[in-house]
């Protein structure tokens, strides 16, 4: 067993005449966080998008775990432990919270349309509601149980990314994919979110890619960071290294001088 | 869309089996096991031409059922359901006449065979969906139309087929009174199928795909299987309910099955609740009970000086007819998530009375 | 191979096609306006065939004149009905919407019965001669008025959605009612101004209908003729709905001819056009003009 | 036009909203009486968590509750002088408020000069060509993608959204979360041109932001709701002062900011409420 | 007893409402006519029209309430559909059934033919059945044929829509045209709503038919005609016996062209002894007495007669019950209802042979000068062939 969990080997995307991705290659770490960050319009949804199948590169490599995933389906990185989040929001609109987070467990659950609907004479049941018992752990740790039986389509933004949170975590993922986990949200909401996210890594071992253009949070919980910019890997290192590039400064925190890096770096943070 | 969750003060759940039960309350529950109850005894109480039809809304309400998992539930609208429901009906009766195999096997084995021409129908499923499906499964409504008038050896032909009545120990339920007990239990069966399919591991994945099929297909639901299913499950309780309706009548010919057939179905989804099971059966209820309850009006208009006008008596069955139209319309502008949507804001109401929120 | 009648029947598809496109074209026109799918639509051929019946035979009306007036009636009725009707159901769920239009039909149906009986009735003779031989088919005036109308109306249609801000303001209706509201749209005019042009233009191809096979309830039947086209085509695009028809139009005939010919099937004419859309979504699943669907995440 | 911004505040707000409630779906109550006023040619922000109605408020001030099941069921607005509680969507557009709403809504399937297009709906001047350059001098990204706009990055689909009302040209402008997705130079971008597009042409704002420290610096006045209710309000100065503001919504407070990797505790923070 | 109760089914909004609303104006106003004057030996008829629009559930669900609240002892139907749905119940119940559906099936109420899947014993109508209707006009083709001289074999085509109704004499009718010496073409597929049927004119013009049996309805049979008229087909239609009225020949106007169509009564304006009580018995919806009724009319007044007369040997008999009815149909031979003598046929119905009528009058329609002529030229009776029974 390699030490990185996700091997992505020249990917290159494009949708017609735009160069969404160009030639793109990293390793994460397994058990890290890592973060990639970029101007908007840089590739990251899509180097996401690639990674957990949405998108087939158009050529590259996706290693998961040790087996080329390029050519799965989507379904079949679930299977294999793989979990994300969307930029906008993707939600079962018209379904209760907790089957949002049941259908987390789908791939998990053995029960069919021939035996569910046995329920009682069958181990439909007894499945459902072990399952049941694991969701409402996750939703005990997200701190959402208030909200367990709303409908998810109804709920604010903030709640809303968190129940997406919690449906990626019940896939039981070993790589959780985040995209933009804390976009729209408030310093205390921001604050609880990072705590999740450092929580899931550390305590369940979770490893996380996340898309992020807070600074002061990928600077302060990721352990590695990579910059896109125009769909191509500009750098990738320590955030620190990362932080300290002139080129990322000026393309993509705006900071021209060496000077203000710090205080904007505190200003960014909230 | 009520966010909220609304229960009783005093129903705590004190176990996840509890909270996962398919009514809601207690009362819920007893007050639904005790209709159930009641109904067995209708045959005693009410004539039969009531009983005609609850009989009819067993079997339509089956079909319905299937049509409201496939449209409701998955998102998938389909315009064949009719046909389905003919081919059920001539399937079960090809399997009585010419396999000779008993009629309470042909219902469920009907059931089958529907579901594996839904899946066949449905299989564009995979790559086309919204409005451009719904057009598919139009084309396949007049195709399997089409077949039934020209399929001699399967449906008769343009003569019609026969079907036998059902019959279990030597019994036979050739009245209209045994075979309602025929039509409660099929409707009670696939109505408590249907709720435990919708809370269990597969009916979430239909709802999944529904609401954001790119999502669900990144959450491990495999699209193409459940988009197929759906068709599939949706045209076996067509088969059903379309075998029940051949064994019932003993005839099956290929006139009925129509597009207005299909669009009565979903005339009864959308009216009772898209995605609702109880939803399901009071838009089936409504629209039985509309031409009848039309007919009586109808009657009671003769008596009158309006009767007597050349104009309207000349139009009296235009006028039940725009009266249909009319009240599909006016029931879609003032209702338009349908009667269980309706229903449910009314508990609300009571569970906060006096307090408007 | 009798190439005769083949040369005849395409002839003949063509010609029929571009009725079915005209149609088709209503059904876009409504669709890409408010994503509604109009049952209704075969009506609206109805009432205006009908209406333009009764103003030449009961007010005895030069043709001309009638057609005009029966074309400003159905303007004004597609307004009223979607101020009536569909005004009240913006914003409600597609397909309750989509029921609605169901309900209309059902309606209307009833009351043209009501009004005008059950029994065909013929147009009085339009023109002097009542059809012209091309190629050896012999085709009907009214047709030919309908393929000039027809293509009048397609260039009308087109430079309305490219320029007009009214054009951009139903597709964005289309798309997202809330957003265009929030932008100053008025989702209530761009659904008169659509349902509006719908029905004058589908009243055009019920009275060319009517001129041509009679008026009776059953034309309304075209409203569903006509889907395999539009979903041919592909349900947004305008010149989709032409080539659509025009497809459909020649497939009918052509199966007709091999049915005729060689296969004694039967219903061909009716039920091929069917198995023909299945087929060609499979490959097309947004028809041969429809735009994809975005799907992003 | 920058005389127009320099006018003095006129004593009747441009914009007040008047212990308004929101009901939806005839159950769900979200605002409990509101009350805010936005004078003439100034920023608003409006802060608050999520789920606090924020977003509700916007929808209830430019008319479009109404196709999501919710209702004003107290309370009035007005809009220089005019009541538009009970007006449509459309129509207070044209009597010169737009919003942008949340999560950028544009039309997918529609080019980006479409759409652009599309904001200038309710306008009859032939000056629109002339308004689509200065979108483009603000955004000049957004003349660079021609294809659909459903393509776009998050980032360019909310400079569209922005430009899309300014083509408008209304009197004032709600925003719903503009910052939201965006990299730190284009939040930074975005409230610049913000900043700018107020005092070049003398735009109303009403802005709704999570990003408490932008958005407060930007703006003249600001309130802060919870639980659809207004909870705190002030001006620029009182806000940035105010040390539970600090502590909640601008991060610090006193002492030094605090590193997101050492949040563990599980503590319930102070609310208003 | 006082009264008995008679349903009353009808098609007058649904799809075959063209000539289903003659027919039923036909029994609602003899119902109600033997009501006024006297009812069955005093008994009076209760009855009630339901227009069900040719859906079948709806018919059912009449049928029903009918027998649970009515007690009906006998019901006037109308089409295929519900006619067929409602055998087994019908049979069941004892309830005889007086349809409008001329299906062949209908006249075997034994079982006896092998095509027969299941015997009617309590359905009749009146009227030779679609089948022997069809057999009727191929007779009168072939001796047209060698009439005019022509040489060779005849060729006879079959055009109708892929359905019940228009197929029920499909396969008797050719198998009878081969037996006469025609050439049997492949049947012509038309659809049973109207349209541009330019297509399979032209096939039928290429395939130089010289006969086709026209087996739709309304609008169909409008546009087939308009549409060959057209691409100049030059066939000799024949229709059903829906297929030819009044109204369909002032709608088609100039396209009528030697059309031959069946009747089994004799025209509103024909000087016949029963038209008078006809005339009569219209004036029950038509007080003016000046509506022109289409032959269709007249049917349902005969189904009606039949009916009552059967009821009144019922009364003598041991009461009105359908049973008694049923056997009542079975009494008289050569039967024409009192007062309609030259209106309806002799009629012969026994208890293994529903075929009452078995004879078919051939009529001829012309467009001229702005109205269409018809003329009758030829009355067929068809031989009782056992192999036709129920075929
Ligand atoms: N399905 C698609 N079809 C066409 N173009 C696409 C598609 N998906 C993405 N793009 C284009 O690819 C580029 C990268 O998009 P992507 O969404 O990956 O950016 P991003 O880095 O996530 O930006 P943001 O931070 O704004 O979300 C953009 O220019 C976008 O327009
Ligand atoms: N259409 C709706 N139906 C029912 N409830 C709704 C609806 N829209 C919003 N709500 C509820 O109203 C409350 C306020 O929502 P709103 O969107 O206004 O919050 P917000 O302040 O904008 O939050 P955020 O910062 O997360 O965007 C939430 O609790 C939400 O669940
Ligand atoms: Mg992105
Ligand atoms: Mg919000």
């Amino acid at each position: 067993m390699t030490e990185s969990i996700l091997k992505v080997e020249n990917v290159s995307l494009a949708f017609g005449g735009v160069k969404a991705l160009t030639d793109v290659s990293f390793e994460v770490p397994r058990g890290s966080v890592f973060s990639i960050i970029g101007p908007n319009g840089a590739g990251k949804t899509s180097m996401l998008n690639c990674i957990s199948g949405r998108y087939q590169p158009n050529s590259g490599n996706v290693i998961f775990n040790d087996k080329i995933v390029t050519d799965l389906r989507p379904n079949d990185r679930a299977d294999l432990g793989m979990g994300r989040t969307f930029q906008n929001l993707a939600l079962f609109g018209h379904m209760s919270v907790l089957d949002n987070i049941m259908v987390g467990r789908h791939h998990l659950l053995k029960n069919n349309w021939l035996t569910g609907p046995l329920y009682w004479a069958s181990p439909a049941q007894k499945e459902e509601l072990a399952h049941r018992r694991y969701c409402e752990e996750i939703i005990d740790f997200l701190e959402i149980s208030h909200i367990r039986k709303s409908v998810a389509g109804t709920l604010s933004y903030g709640l809303r990314k968190r129940v997406e949170l919690a449906r990626a975590m019940a896939l039981k993922p070993k790589l959780i994919l985040l995209d933009e986990p804390m976009a729209g949200m408030n310093l205390e909401e921001k604050e609880d979110m990072a705590r999740y996210i450092l929580d899931l890594n550390e305590e369940f071992g979770i490893t996380v890619v996340m898309i992020e253009h807070d600074m002061g949070v990928v600077m302060d919980i990721s352990h590695q960071v990579m910059v896109l910019d125009f769909g191509k890997k500009l750098m990738s290192g320590l955030p620190e290294e990362v932080m300290a590039d002139p080129h990322v400064k000026r393309a993509y925190l705006g900071i021209e001088d060496d000077d203000e890096i710090e205080e904007e770096a505190v200003k960014e943070a909230s | 869309m009520s966010s909220l969750s609304m229960r009783p003060c005093g129903d705590f759940r004190t176990s996840y089996k509890q909270d996962n039960t398919i009514f809601e309350t207690k009362t819920i529950r007893w007050v639904t096991i005790f209709t159930i109850i009641a109904l067995c005894f209708a045959p005693l109480v009410v004539d039969g031409y009531f009983i005609t039809l609850l009989i009819q809304i067993s079997y339509l309400g089956i079909a319905a059922l299937g049509l409201n998992i496939l449209v409701g539930y998955t998102g998938q609208i389909s315009l064949g359901h009719g046909a389905f429901f003919g081919f059920g009906a001539f399937a079960s009766a090809w399997l009585n006449t010419s396999l000779h195999i008993p009629v309470f096997l042909c219902i469920p084995l009907a059931g089958f065979l529907t579901m594996g021409v839904g899946m066949m129908f449905g299989a564009p499923a995979a790559r086309i969906k919204g409005l451009y499906l719904a057009i598919a499964t139009l084309a396949s409504q007049f195709i399997i139309e089409d077949f039934f008038a020209r399929a001699d050896w399967f449906s008769g032909g343009a003569s019609g087929s026969m079907a036998e009545p059902v019959s279990l120990f030597g019994f036979a339920f050739d009245t209209d009174q045994s075979f309602y007990y025929i039509a409660l239990f099929s409707l009670v069966f696939m109505f408590i199928w249907g709720c435990n399919l919708m809370r269990s591991r597969d009916g979430r994945a239909f709802v999944a795909v529904r609401d954001h099929y790119l999502s669900a297909e990144i959450m491990g639901v495999k699209l193409n299987k459940y988009r197929l299913l759906s068709f599939g499950i949706s045209s076996f309780y067509a088969g059903i309910g379309g075998a029940l309706y051949a064994h019932y009548l003993g005839y099956v010919s290929a006139e009925g099955f129509t597009i207005m057939m299909s669009i009565q179905f979903l005339a009864m989804i959308i009216i009772g609740g898209l995605g609702s099971i109880k939803g399901t059966l009071m838009g089936v209820i409504f629209m039985v009970f509309l031409p009848e309850v039309l007919e009586s009006g109808v009657g009671v208009m003769k008596m009158t000086d309006w009767g007597n006008i050349p104009m309207v008596v000349d139009g009296l069955a235009y006028i039940k007819e725009m009266a249909i139209g009319l009240v599909i319309i006016g029931f879609l502008i003032f209702e338009p998530e349908g009667i269980a949507h309706r229903w449910t804001q009314i508990k609300n109401y009571w569970k906060f009375y006096p307090f408007a929120y | 191979m009798n190439f005769e009648l083949l040369t005849q029947l395409v002839i003949n598809g063509l010609i029929v096609g571009l009725l079915y496109g005209v149609i088709g074209m209503c059904f876009v026109l409504v669709y890409k306006s408010t994503q509604i799918v109009n049952f209704a639509q075969g009506e609206f051929l109805l009432i205006g065939a009908w209406v333009c019946w009764a103003s030449l035979i009961y007010l005895e009306l030069p043709f001309f004149l009638g057609f005009i007036l029966s074309l400003v009636f159905m303007a004004g009725f597609g307004v009223l009905l979607q101020m009536v009707v569909l005004r009240p159901m913006i914003g409600e769920p597609i397909i309750s919407v989509i029921m609605v239009t169901i309900g209309l039909s059902i309606f209307f149906q009833s009351l043209m019965k009501w009004i005008f009986g059950v029994s065909p009735q013929s147009y009085p003779q339009v023109f002097d001669t009542q059809s012209i031989n091309i190629l050896g088919l012999n085709v009907e005036m009214a047709y030919l008025m309908s393929t000039v109308i027809a293509l009048i109306i397609m260039v009308a249609f087109y430079l309305f959605f490219k320029h007009s801000k009214h054009g951009l303001a139903m597709r964005a209706t289309a798309f997202d009612q809330q957003a265009s509201q929030s932008l100053g749209v008025s989702v209530k005019h761009v659904f008169a101004m659509s349902w509006g042009i719908a029905a004058t233009v589908s009243a055009t191809a019920g009275i060319v209908l009517g001129m041509v096979n009679g008026v009776s309830d059953s034309l309304s039947i075209m409203g569903i003729k006509v889907f395999p086209a539009v979903i041919l085509g592909g349900l947004d695009s305008i010149i989709g709905a032409i080539v659509g028809g025009l497809i459909i139009g020649v497939l009918e005939n052509v199966a007709e001819f091999f049915d005729s010919q060689y296969l004694h099937i039967g219903n061909m004419y009716d039920i091929a056009p069917f198995y023909v859309l299945l087929i060609i979504l499979w490959f097309k699943p947004y028809g041969l003009f429809g735009t994809k669907d975005i799907e992003r995440i | 036009m920058s005389q127009a911004a320099a006018k003095i505040q006129t004593a009747t707000p441009m914009l007040s909203v008047n212990n308004i409630e929101v009901v939806y779906d005839e159950v769900i109550q979200v605002l409990r009486g509101v009350t805010l006023d936005v004078p003439e040619g100034d920023v608003v922000t409006l802060l608050g968590p999520n789920g606090a109605g924020k977003s509700t408020t916007l929808k209830a001030i430019s008319g479009l509750l109404k196709s999501e099941y919710g209702e004003v069921t107290k309370g009035d607005i007005t809009f220089m002088g005019e009541r538009i509680d009970k007006k449509n969507g459309e129509d207070v557009v044209r009597s010169g408020l737009i919003q942008v709403m949340e999560g950028r809504r544009i039309i997918e399937d529609m080019t980006s000069i479409e759409n652009l297009k599309l904001g200038a709906y309710t306008r009859n001047d032939s000056q629109i060509n002339q308004d689509l350059e200065m979108v483009f001098n603000y955004f000049p990204r957004l003349k660079e993608r021609t294809g659909l706009a459903g393509y776009l990055s998050g980032g360019e689909q909310q400079m569209l959204a922005i430009g899309r009302a300014l083509m408008a040209r209304p009197k004032m402008i709600c925003l719903d979360e503009p910052s939201m997705g965006l990299s730190p130079l284009l939040v930074k971008e975005v409230f610049g041109i913000i900043k700018k597009i107020n005092q070049d042409q003398g735009i109303t704002m009403l802005l709704v932001e999570q990003n408490a420290n932008y958005a407060i610096r930007a703006a003249d006045y600001g309130y802060i709701m919870e639980s659809g209710k207004i909870v705190l309000d002030g001006t620029q100065e009182q806000l940035l002062s105010n040390e539970d503001v600090k502590e909640f919504y601008l991060g610090g407070g006193n002492e030094e900011r605090k590193s997101f990797k050492n949040l563990k505790s599980y503590k319930r923070r102070k609310r208003w409420l | 007893e006082d009264s008995v109760f008679v349903g009353h089914l009808a098609d007058m909004s649904g799809p075959t409402a063209f000539v289903g609303k003659n027919y039923a104006n036909g029994v609602r106003d003899s119902l109600a006519y033997i009501n006024a004057h006297g009812g069955i030996d005093g008994t009076k008829l209760r009855s009630e029209t339901i227009d069900y629009g040719y859906k079948v559930p709806q018919a059912i669900a009449a049928y029903k309430k009918w027998k649970s609240r009515e007690g009906m002892v006998a019901m006037q139907g109308w089409g295929t559909a519900d006619t067929e749905a409602l055998i087994s119940f019908v049979a069941r119940d004892k309830t005889p059934v007086f349809s409008a559906s001329y299906s062949g099936h209908l006249t075997d109420p034994t079982g006896k033919n092998p095509h027969t899947k299941k015997p009617a014993p309590y359905n009749f109508f009146y009227g030779a059945s679609y089948s022997d209707a069809c057999r009727g006009l191929v007779q009168w083709a072939s001796d047209d044929w060698k009439s005019k001289g022509s040489k060779g074999k005849p060729k006879f085509t079959h055009i109708g829509a892929n359905h019940p109704f228009p197929n029920a004499p499909k396969a008797a009718c050719a198998e009878y045209a081969e037996e006469l010496g025609f050439d049997v073409l492949q049947p012509v597929v038309v659809s049973m709503k109207p349209g541009d049927f330019k297509a399979q004119c032209l096939s039928i013009k290429s395939s130089g038919s010289n006969y086709g049996y026209v087996a739709n309805i309304g609008g169909s049979v409008l546009s087939l005609i308009k549409s060959c008229d057209t691409v100049g087909v030059d066939i000799q239609f024949m229709s059903s016996i829906w297929g030819g009225d009044a109204n369909m020949f002032n709608a088609a106007g100039s396209g009528i062209k030697d059309y031959i169509f069946p009747t089994m009564t004799p025209f509103w304006g024909d000087d016949v002894p029963g038209m008078k009580l006809v005339h009569e018995i219209s004036k029950m919806s038509d007080k003016s007495g000046e509506e022109q009724r289409v032959h269709h009319y007249m049917r349902g007044v005969c189904s009606t007669y039949f009916m009552k007369e059967a009821m009144e040997w019922a009364k003598k008999n041991g009461g009105i019950t359908g049973e008694n009815v049923k056997k009542g149909m079975y009494v008289n031979k050569n039967w024409v209802p009192k007062g309609l003598e030259g209106v309806c046929l002799a009629a012969n119905w026994s208890n293994e042979d529903h075929r009452g009528i078995n004879q078919v009058n051939i009529y001829k329609g012309n467009y001229e000068n702005g109205g269409v002529k018809v003329e009758k030229v030829s009355q067929v009776t068809l031989e009782r062939r056992d192999d036709w029974l129920g075929y």
